[in-house]
């Protein structure tokens, strides 16, 4: 369709024609957008100045602690539940919530700007039971356990298990009914932060028949009854985020059940999908953020003039913004409704190899500085500690679906190529 | 006015997908009916206005079907008249150049030495198409000027290049007296010149580039789908299955990155965008001769003219080393 | 096992025990070998003192039209032949035959430092031809090809397909007996330099009965018979290596059949398993010796200075060395004896990868310069025309088994993975 | 006398493949038991007299279970003092380090002032296992010496490093008056004995990498096979296949460039294959904990000692970068 030319083109101007739909050129914005756009910018600024006077100062230092880890972390939540930001995705009816995801990106824009710690405690209580609460959760269970994350009560995941791997639906942990109680038994493993955990969403096999999918059930378990062993996973970089949970014979009453038994499988997709790609997003300005370290490193160790390292440093940072800048369309196109199947394996896999080779421009430029081992800064990915780092980097390679099932998705769901054939004959 | 979703598809239309290498004189004649030299145009000079955004959504029309008409150095020609404001009958220029006229920028450096009387001694690389062009907007030595093609002591000379899609010509200056009333700018503006000219021949190479190499992917995918080995699809094996999706994950990267320089390009120098942008059409074009095997290798296929604009884009304007550098140097300093 | 010390160990030296089984540490080298050696020597100092009197000079500037390109290899191989370097591998009753592996290896290593034309054009003859004809041809067959080689009557191979890829035996082209001559009708692809061959070593289809390797016959054709039409393929860098070959009810007699009708896929192995690891080392070789091409273009350019390049081109120069280094134990296994299944594929692979990585730095370092397009070197891999050159690699990341195919070798047969499966139900 | 291939085996005997990690003191015992730091000693000097690649079995054996018994900066110390003609007593020094003296080079370089009074005061690193070594040799500003690590104005420091394998120590010299007496070279000599060295660091390192990469690759591959998940062994996935073919490629060629150099390391220098060997080590074991997926995270596993020792390796006499700029300068001489 040809483009019309203003009145003023000259008479051997190209032949104009065609139709004029829209008032202007770059969108067609309209009076409501106008004012979103005004809450926005008013969000933004009152949110500055809260964190000016409130954002934690050296928390880095603090976090090399568990305890204190835990300690500041929970402050900190408790903090912005009190200053309305901490569950902007929430329902209005609570307070802060209610708000529009382009909202929620300007929270989590200035938190990373602000070089606030990572909602990393209470990241499974606000999204993964929150949502599980509020689409599956009877009201009961909603009164019981929603109003008690806002004062501070823990959620872990209890999903994956030892020997499933990616393949979530193989999973074994049993669960079996007496009464008013299933008795469950089994193992649980990569749960984030359990150690610290008041409460775990629980997935458990209570069939054997049919389809793997078909026999599992979504259970809301108290991590203080008995039966309940955490044993914290010493990570390489020695970190210990995530847990092993051991279950033997614990008892969960059936009215901390979610949905029907052997119904859990659907229940689960509900809770995975509650987080709507701000993390990513949150995580790739982060890393856009602490480019500095990576200066810092270049100028302190006497390699400004090494046109190599200017160089790889100069592509790095390019494909930093482009990681930052394809989370930020990820999170656009959600808002405008037109998200593509595969996209969100797009973005966790565009960041998850640039932060692998983040940190190790970090470790080369650092040399043997880096070999020392120095305190690590638990639940922080770009902390400057690149060795550290960079081992905590697999920790987005391989958990929440590996690189590998993520180019199984963009291979198979969006470039349309075979799926992996189901029966092998080996 | 006009959508940029409507731009793109009148685009689609005007040089469909699945017709590569379309005419070039045919696609230029398109190009200036369409008006597509008037989108970017500020409207007190007649244009539309719009942002450069729509420039990039035409490049990425013309890097699809790897299209030889020279719309990109010809709106970088545009662009810089606009800029001249001190110009001497600067709305005559644009008049003729939204009608047709065809005064590319220069892509390439010159290497040009003035003698005592001012005479100009030397060669200006990278203009495209310049057979078709009356003029030029020649950049180098720290000056930007018009120089008609017709004038005494300037000859045409194409260069015979491995980018098929394409026709490069040298300018050759033999003492050439250049014009005063066709400098652009020269002293202290040239700075800005530049300034104003390298985002927008960044962001029209990037956006060539990637379109390309979206192309080059599709064109892979369908190959491995049609072609059986060992009783199979090749699209069915996971190597391959896995090194495409790391290619859609690398232009994925790239594309989002233009268009928020696109959208917003002052914040931050786009070379290093640019050079990403090529890096990766070079990536997915190496594999997708990869991909397709024997044939590949064969000018029976089209797979190799892809290859070859990704190695001539990538030393447009800047290469990737002098890009990156940079941008590594910029991100130092900040 | 501890080593024992010298008799002037002192008192507090550690406690010695155990066997001396062989005179000497490094090796036990024997007279015969000593001899061998000095045989080499020899070898190496008389063909230096040849090449620097008969080495072509200027083939490169000569190679760029297919006729000279063409003459200039005739003849550079019929001087060979008379010099008696251009057979080493053939028995010893022919002239400059019954050499040892490394005495080949001495050859082809001062071929390549005198920087000589490759033997493109005699290759197939000299190999795949004469291991066909020696092997399993017959002794009439023997008479008639065997000697015209050495005058230079030309084969090339007509084994590949359009449609069949790396899956050679699912080759088509079909021939039917007819009294005494095999009809012949198909198309064969990716002919080295079939356009210059007067022979053809041709894999038919005779029968498509049983396994798809069992209905294969082998054939000696005529390429100047009636029926036969070869065109060049265009290659991408503007070379023509590679031909199709059409086949039109060509007559081939009976009596040019090698082995049994029906018999030609043994045969077709005993064909490609002829050239026993030279060529890789030949070329290896060739590349490091363009290593002053790169260095040269460095300097042109002005980029002595450059960290990073410097710092690329020493990494890529090791790279070169050691794929050099390979290739050199891979021989070296060979002629011990103690070759690995997959050790050819790892030579062929490190090979490919480093052959497009070599031409892509200069690609680099050239900038600008290499995409003006300038003559092409035929038959020539480091020219320094380095658009040619990286385009030139994928005849080796493709042709001979694709870096697909040799991955998939080494993984399973190597490393013991598991094969592709057969029966995929997709 | 012994062959490389008895040495081998006499070698994967003393230090089994499946027991990894072994006790470093027990090691060392066994080490000096088996007179390995004699195979490479001059006969002249009571040695075998063997040659570098007997010295890189040997660290390649040891590098294979991730020991800590430090036998190749015993070596390297022992050839300093081989090499030190002058040295007063040399013989006896030839003779204690054969005995069990564990006296180490040190393999990063030192930060070392000389006061007015000739006394030294600053910190010198990369000494391996410090603790149980009388002396070391330090080679810093331009010279090697002996010195005592209980003489006054000497501490021994341990630092915390990520490899977990090995311990590593600082030498700090306060006022530390050096006693002439154990000056191994200085001024004009102290080149030749770094080049003499140099050689047998790069060899003895690349070889203890090397080695690693095969034990972590030949580890994955294991895990692969006897992992399941969607029904099938991860060896069957065709993308893990090839990574791991690639990986074997790479080791192959690092390690064929190794055992030539060893065999002859006169024609060139030997850091840019020991930058190889390293960059091989580092991409097999990054890859390694990818394939051992989750249980690669953990401490629970062995995988990421190999990522932790690549690490170190990878800086130890010469990082990457220094030794591929001074390869590459050498080549563009040649």
């Amino acid at each position: 369709m040809p483009v019309r030319a203003s009145a003023s083109a000259p008479d051997n101007a190209p032949v104009i024609t065609g139709a004029m739909p829209l008032p202007l050129g770059r969108g067609g914005r309209h009076e409501a957008a106008m004012s979103a756009d005004q809450n926005l910018t008013r969000l933004r600024s009152d949110l500055r100045a809260w964190l000016a006077a409130n954002a934690p100062q050296g928390w880095r230092a603090a976090a090399q602690s568990h305890a204190e880890f835990a300690a500041s972390q929970r402050a900190w939540f408790l903090a912005l539940v009190a200053a309305g930001y901490a569950i902007p995705h929430w329902p209005a009816k609570w307070p802060g919530g209610g708000r529009s995801l382009a909202a929620q990106k300007v929270i989590y824009e200035e938190l990373a700007a602000a070089d606030t710690p990572r909602l990393l405690l209470s990241f499974v209580s606000t999204y993964h039971a929150a949502a599980t609460l509020m689409e599956c959760g009877g009201a009961a269970q909603q009164a019981r356990y929603l109003p008690a994350i806002l004062t501070g009560e823990t959620w872990c995941q209890g999903f994956s298990e030892p020997g499933a791997g990616s393949d979530l639906a193989s999973l074994k942990c049993r669960a079996v009914r007496e009464g008013d109680h299933y008795i469950v038994t089994g193992q649980k493993v990569w749960s984030t932060m359990a150690q610290y955990a008041d409460k775990c969403l629980l997935l458990v096999r209570t069939s054997s028949d049919g389809v793997k999918q078909a026999g599992i059930t979504f259970l809301l378990m108290d991590m203080k009854a008995p039966g309940v062993t955490v044993r914290p996973i010493h990570q390489i970089q020695g970190d210990e985020e995530f847990c092993e949970i051991f279950l033997d014979d614990v008892a969960v009453p059936v009215a901390d059940r979610i949905g029907e038994e052997g119904a859990g499988w659907a229940v689960a997709q509900a809770t995975l999908a509650s987080e709507r790609g701000l993390t990513l997003m949150e995580l790739s300005y982060r890393m856009r953020g602490a480019g500095h370290r990576i200066a810092a490193l270049i100028r302190d160790n006497g390699l400004a003039g090494d046109a190599g390292i200017i160089r790889d440093f100069g592509a790095i940072m390019t494909r930093v913004d482009a990681t930052c800048a394809l989370a930020d369309r990820f999170l656009e196109n959600r808002m405008a409704g037109i998200e593509a199947v595969g996209d969100a394996s797009l973005v966790k896999l565009s960041y998850s190899r640039m932060l692998r080779d983040f940190s190790l421009l970090g470790l080369r430029v650092g040399g043997m500085g880096e070999q020392y081992r120095a305190p690590i800064v638990f639940g922080d990915l770009n902390t400057g500690n690149w060795m550290a780092d960079f081992m905590n980097s697999y920790a987005w390679t391989i958990a929440g679906g590996s690189d590998e099932v993520q180019r199984g998705i963009i291979a198979e769901r969006m470039l349309g190529m075979p799926r992996e054939p189901k029966g092998w004959a080996a | 006015m006009i959508t940029l979703a409507e731009l793109r598809d009148a685009a689609d239309k005007a040089f469909p997908a699945d017709a590569l290498r379309p005419a070039r004189d045919a696609g230029w004649a398109l190009i200036a009916e369409m008006g597509w030299l008037m989108v970017c145009l500020p409207e007190d000079d007649g244009g539309l206005g719009l942002g450069l955004d729509t420039a990039a959504v035409l490049a990425g029309a013309l890097g699809r079907v790897l299209a030889g008409a020279p719309l990109v150095p010809a709106l970088l020609g545009l662009d810089a008249i606009v800029a001249a404001n001190g110009l001497a009958d600067r709305a005559g220029w644009i008049e003729r150049i939204c009608g047709g006229a065809y005064i590319p920028l220069n892509l390439l450096s010159g290497r040009v030495e003035a003698g005592a009387n001012g005479a100009l001694t030397g060669v200006i690389g990278g203009v495209f198409e310049a057979d078709m062009a009356s003029h030029i907007v020649a950049g180098f030595g720290g000056a930007y000027r018009l120089i008609p093609l017709d004038a005494p002591g300037v000859a045409v000379i194409e260069r015979s290049i491995w980018d098929e899609s394409r026709r490069l010509f040298d300018i050759a200056l033999t003492d050439y007296q250049p014009d005063p009333a066709l400098l652009l700018a020269d002293g202290e503006a040239a700075r800005p010149m530049h300034d104003h000219l390298a985002p927008r021949a960044h962001l029209a190479l990037a956006a060539d580039s990637l379109a390309g190499a979206q192309a080059a992917l599709t064109m892979s995918v369908e190959y491995l789908q049609g072609r059986r080995q060992f009783d199979r699809p090749l699209a069915m094996f996971q190597a391959l299955k896995h090194r495409c999706a790391d290619l859609k994950v690398r232009i994925a990267a790239a594309d989002a990155l233009l268009w928020a320089r696109a959208a917003d390009p002052a914040p931050v120098p786009t070379g290093a965008m640019k050079a990403l942008a090529c890096e990766v059409y070079s990536a997915v074009t190496e594999e997708a001769v990869q991909f397709h095997g024997g044939i590949g290798l064969t000018q029976e296929h089209h797979c190799h003219l892809f290859l070859k604009r990704a190695a001539l884009n990538a030393q447009l304007c800047g290469s990737a080393d002098t890009l990156n550098a940079a941008a590594g140097r910029a991100a130092l300093a900040t």
